[in-house]
This record gives structure tokens, sequence and C-alpha cells, in this order.
């Protein structure tokens, strides 16, 4: 059960990093945001699975809370400052 | 590695909530505008997010962590949609227009194309 | 300025409570005490907010919703949360990728804010719809394609959530108008 | 009061979440020495939880949760519970939050020391929580000014 969670961690690791593109490449801002909150959720899991590899369930459950309520809260103020700034956006 | 049934129903699980998250990713790649992308991210990644923890509730079993788990569980299940509300009303909001095109096949029987002539720049304006 | 009352109090009060005692794992007096005195705090700090109505005719969420159809319309969302995401992830994974995406805006008339608030979640979780804004009665809702919104212009969707509040029967929205294209 | 403007969905569910996530932030400063945290994160989590409120309802009406004029003066507090706590136990004989010299009868020097870390924590996280606030607090008002 250990293999399998180191694997699917590492699997998950590249599923991860395919938004990325998104953050580089995306036309507009929320593209970009857009792609940062897809990886930002998705390490929410990741974290739980390092938590359950290193058999500290009750430890990394903690992080991930705090993770997943702190990038709840970016992601809603970030979308709020662009929403009053009215930044440009450059159409695809 | 001894197989029993309450593993094999997590692997299960947990594969199947990949499955889904790396369909997310690639849609989040794939789809043709932004808030197409955004049924990507918010769906499919929700319902992966889901299993993938249910599958680890299933292998933890009854402990004091599995309720730690669930509320991951009910954490994920109410922010996502509410965060990517969010960002798709403050697109709305900046004047990022909505990439809308009909199918061809569907282009010539359309029956209710009058009704449906606004454009999606008035309705942007109206606001 | 609106009041609550205690019977709300109290369930934020258990559930907080619940939540405390689940993260924290001890159950002696001492943790429990910390418990008490954390909670006491939490309620200080939110007792303005809870008192101020964000919205006219704001009403206490818990005690006008029918508890055995809530209960229900939890599995239905749930069950909602599976098809969507098997539904994006087919149109995601056929190469030819089948979407049409349409924009439509409709009015609904629901009794207060928190109705709308579960409308509006539960359009977002149900398949190929995603809640753009909700302007006082008005929605505007990004659809994936043509199949995905009937549920929504059937008014089923709308009449369940109306439901949970009431046993009157109505239509619930009007004034639907439905964006195909921005030429 | 300008509230039409706001979607329901975001209010009422920051309304929701808020209080769980500041009973949170509390947890991590109780349970500081079981688990990872302490002062520092458990005040970024407090404060968290404020601005979620503040970012969703905008600061007119969230400055009813904590006022504006009150962040600075209650992070002072927060600092001089530190402080103080760490002068108290200098002044009593012992090093510089030496929590074993602290002057509070009755108890063994195993819980001296963890009621002196749960005073010190207490006190880091409100100084962090309310600095926090305040800094959000200007940004965003001098946004506003330069308007």
């Amino acid at each position: 059960m250990h293999d399998f969670f180191l694997y699917s961690a590492v699997v998950l690791m590249i599923i991860i990093a395919i938004p990325l593109l998104r953050v580089l490449k995306g036309p507009s801002v929320f593209d970009r945001l857009l792609g940062a909150n897809a990886i930002a959720t998705k390490t929410i899991v990741l974290i739980t699975l390092i938590g359950f590899l290193f058999e500290r369930v009750d430890m990394f459950i903690d992080i991930t809370l705090a993770y997943a309520a702190l990038g709840f809260i970016s992601s809603l103020a970030l979308a709020k400052y662009i929403t009053v700034k009215r930044v440009e956006v450059d159409q695809p | 590695m001894t197989v029993d049934v309450i593993s094999f129903l997590s692997i299960l699980f947990i594969l199947i909530g990949i499955f889904f998250m790396f369909v997310g990713s690639l849609g989040v790649i794939r789809l043709p505008d932004f808030y197409s992308r955004t049924h990507a991210a918010s769906k499919t990644d929700t319902l992966g997010i889901l299993l993938v923890v249910f599958g680890l509730i299933l292998f933890e079993g009854a402990t004091i962590n599995s309720i730690k788990l669930a509320f991951i569980l009910v954490f994920i299940a109410l922010a996502n949609p509410i965060g990517s509300h969010a960002l798709a009303r403050a697109a709305l909001k900046s004047g990022l227009q909505p990439v809308l095109f009909r199918r061809e096949q569907s282009l010539s029987k359309d029956d209710q194309s009058d009704a449906a002539e606004r454009s999606a720049n008035d309705l942007i304006r109206e606001k | 300025m609106k009041s609550y009352s205690i019977y709300h109090s109290f369930v934020l009060f258990v559930s907080l409570m619940f939540f405390w005692l689940v993260m924290s794992g001890y159950f002696d007096a001492l943790h429990i005490g910390f418990g008490v005195i954390s909670i006491g705090t939490v309620m200080v700090f939110f007792h303005s907010i809870r008192r101020h109505a964000f919205f006219e005719e704001e009403k206490s969420p818990l005690k006008s919703v029918n508890p055995i159809r809530f209960i229900s319309y939890v599995f239905w969302v749930i069950w909602e949360i599976f098809k969507s995401g098997i539904f994006v992830a087919k149109v995601i994974l056929k190469p030819s990728m089948p979407i049409e995406p349409s924009i439509l805006t409709f009015k609904a008339d629901l009794p207060g804010p928190y109705a709308k608030m579960l409308l509006g979640n539960s359009i977002t979780l149900t398949p190929g719809t995603l809640t753009v804004d909700i302007e006082d009665d008005l929605f505007t809702v990004h659809a994936l394609s043509r199949e995905t919104y009937a549920g929504i212009i059937d008014d089923s969707m709308p009449k369940k959530v109306l439901s949970l509040y009431s046993d009157e029967k109505r239509p619930v929205i009007s004034d639907v108008k439905i964006t195909h294209t921005n030429l | 009061m300008k509230t039409g403007s706001e979607s329901p969905i975001i209010v009422l569910g920051a309304r929701l979440l808020s209080p769980f996530i500041m009973l949170f932030g509390l947890y991590v400063i109780f349970h500081g020495h079981y688990s990872p945290g302490g002062g520092f994160q458990g005040g970024a989590l407090l404060a968290a939880s404020v601005l979620l409120m503040r970012v969703a309802s905008g600061t007119q009406i969230s400055s009813l949760m904590v006022k504006e004029s009150l962040t600075t003066p209650l992070g002072v507090v927060g600092v001089l519970i530190y402080f103080g706590t760490g002068l108290l136990a200098f002044l009593m004989g012992g090093d510089f939050l030496d929590y074993g010299a602290l002057p509070i009868p009755g108890l063994s020097p195993e819980y001296l020391r963890y009621t002196g870390i749960l005073i010190i924590e207490i006190g880091v996280g409100l100084a962090v929580m309310m600095v926090m606030i305040l800094l959000y607090d200007k940004m965003a008002t001098g946004e506003e000014e330069v308007e």
C-alpha cells in the first residue's frame, strides 16, 4: 500500500504540472488565475497523500486544511481585486 | 501486499479520482475559452478530489482521522464551486467575453435563433 | 439589523464544538475548556456580523427549510456532482470536443437570498452549467451545450429548490433569454 | 449600505465558512506543541477568516467584526503580552523567556512551561492577526485615496 501511495503521489505531481502550461500561456489574467487555482486544489490531495506516505495523517491533515482555507481565501481576494481594479483583459 | 476488499475498493476510488483530476488538467489546457475552462476546473476536479479523499477514508477506516478527512471533503465540496463562481463573476464584470459558437449541423435547423440573437456584448453592457 | 434566534446560535455552537472535538482529539477537561473559550471568542467576533442583514428579507436559513426534503436534496446534489464530472470528462476526452457554449439569463422568484444561493450552487454543480452572476433576481448562467440547460429552462430544478421552502406550486423562472452567438 | 451588487453565493458562503476557519486558527494556537503550527500560523489563519469576510462583503460592513481603529492597539497588546512574559521571567531571576521562573503559584515546572508557551503563543497570534488585518486595511484604503 505504501508503494501505491508513492506512485500515485508521483503521478499526481505530473498531473499538477499540466495546468502550469495554462498559467504560462493563458491569454487573459483570468486564465492564469484559473490555472493557479486548479494547481492549488490538486495540491490539497497531494499533501494528504504525503501524509499517508509518512504515516503522520493527523499532522498532515492540519496542514491540508490550513492550505485549503488559505487557497480559497486568496483566490477570492484575487478575484475581488481584479474586479475592482478593472484590469484590461486582452481578448484571445 | 495482502489484497482485501477494503484496500481494493480504496485503490479503485483513488485511481478513478486521479483519472478525473488528469481529465480536469487536460480540460484546462484543451477547452477553447475561459468560461468553458472553468467548467473543467470546477466540476471534474471537484469530483476527482472527492473520489480520492473518499478512497483515503475507506483505507483509514473508522478512526478520528477519517472524520478529519471528511471535513476536507465537505470543505472542498463547498469551497470549489464558490471559488470558480467568484472567478467567473470577476471575469464577466471586467468585460471578458465568452466565445460562443454554433455547431454547423445545428445552424440550419435552428428554431430559436431569433430570440437568441442578443450578443454577449449587449449582455455585458447592460450591467 | 435583524435578530438571530437562540436556536440558530445553538446550532452554530454545537457544530463548532463538534469541529473542535474532532480536530483536537483530546477529550480531557483542559482541552474541552480551551474549546469552550475558543468558541466563545469566535461567537463574540461574529456577533455583529450575524446580526447584520446583508440582503433585504433575509430569513434564518435553518428554520424555514423542510429538513426531510433538504436531506434528499443533499443526496440529489451528490449524485449530480457525479453526473456532471462524468459529463465534462466525456466532453474533454472526445477528440472533436462537442461543445456549443451559450449564455442564458433568467429571473428567478425565490424566497430570500439563501434560496438563491442554493439554486446558484446547484446550477454550478449540475452537468455543464455554471452560475456566472446573480444580480438581485437576475441569474446569468454559462452552459456548455444545448442539452445541459434543459433542466433549468423547463423549471424542474428551480422548483426543487422552491419546494425546500414552501409547498406552493408556481413557476419560478421567467424572462429566459438565450444567447448562442456573439457575432 | 450598497450590498445589492454582491453575489449571495459569495457572501453567504463566506459567512458560513468563516467561523470554522477562525476556530481552526484557534485550534492551531492551542495545540501548537502537539501538531505543527503555533502562534504565527494560527494568527495567519485568524487573520484569514477576518479577511474572508472583508473580501466577500466589503470593508464597511465587515468592520463590524474588527474595527479598523482597533487593529493597531490590539497588535500592540499582543506584542506586549509576549514581551511582558519574557521580561517578567527575567525580573523574577531567570533568563529572558525562561518559563520556569514565571511567578504562577501552584504549578509544577512542567505545567509552568506549558502555560508560559501558551501565553506567548496567544500574544504572537494576536499580534500577527492584527498586523495582517492592518496591512490589508492600509492597502485597501490607500487605493481609494489615489483614485
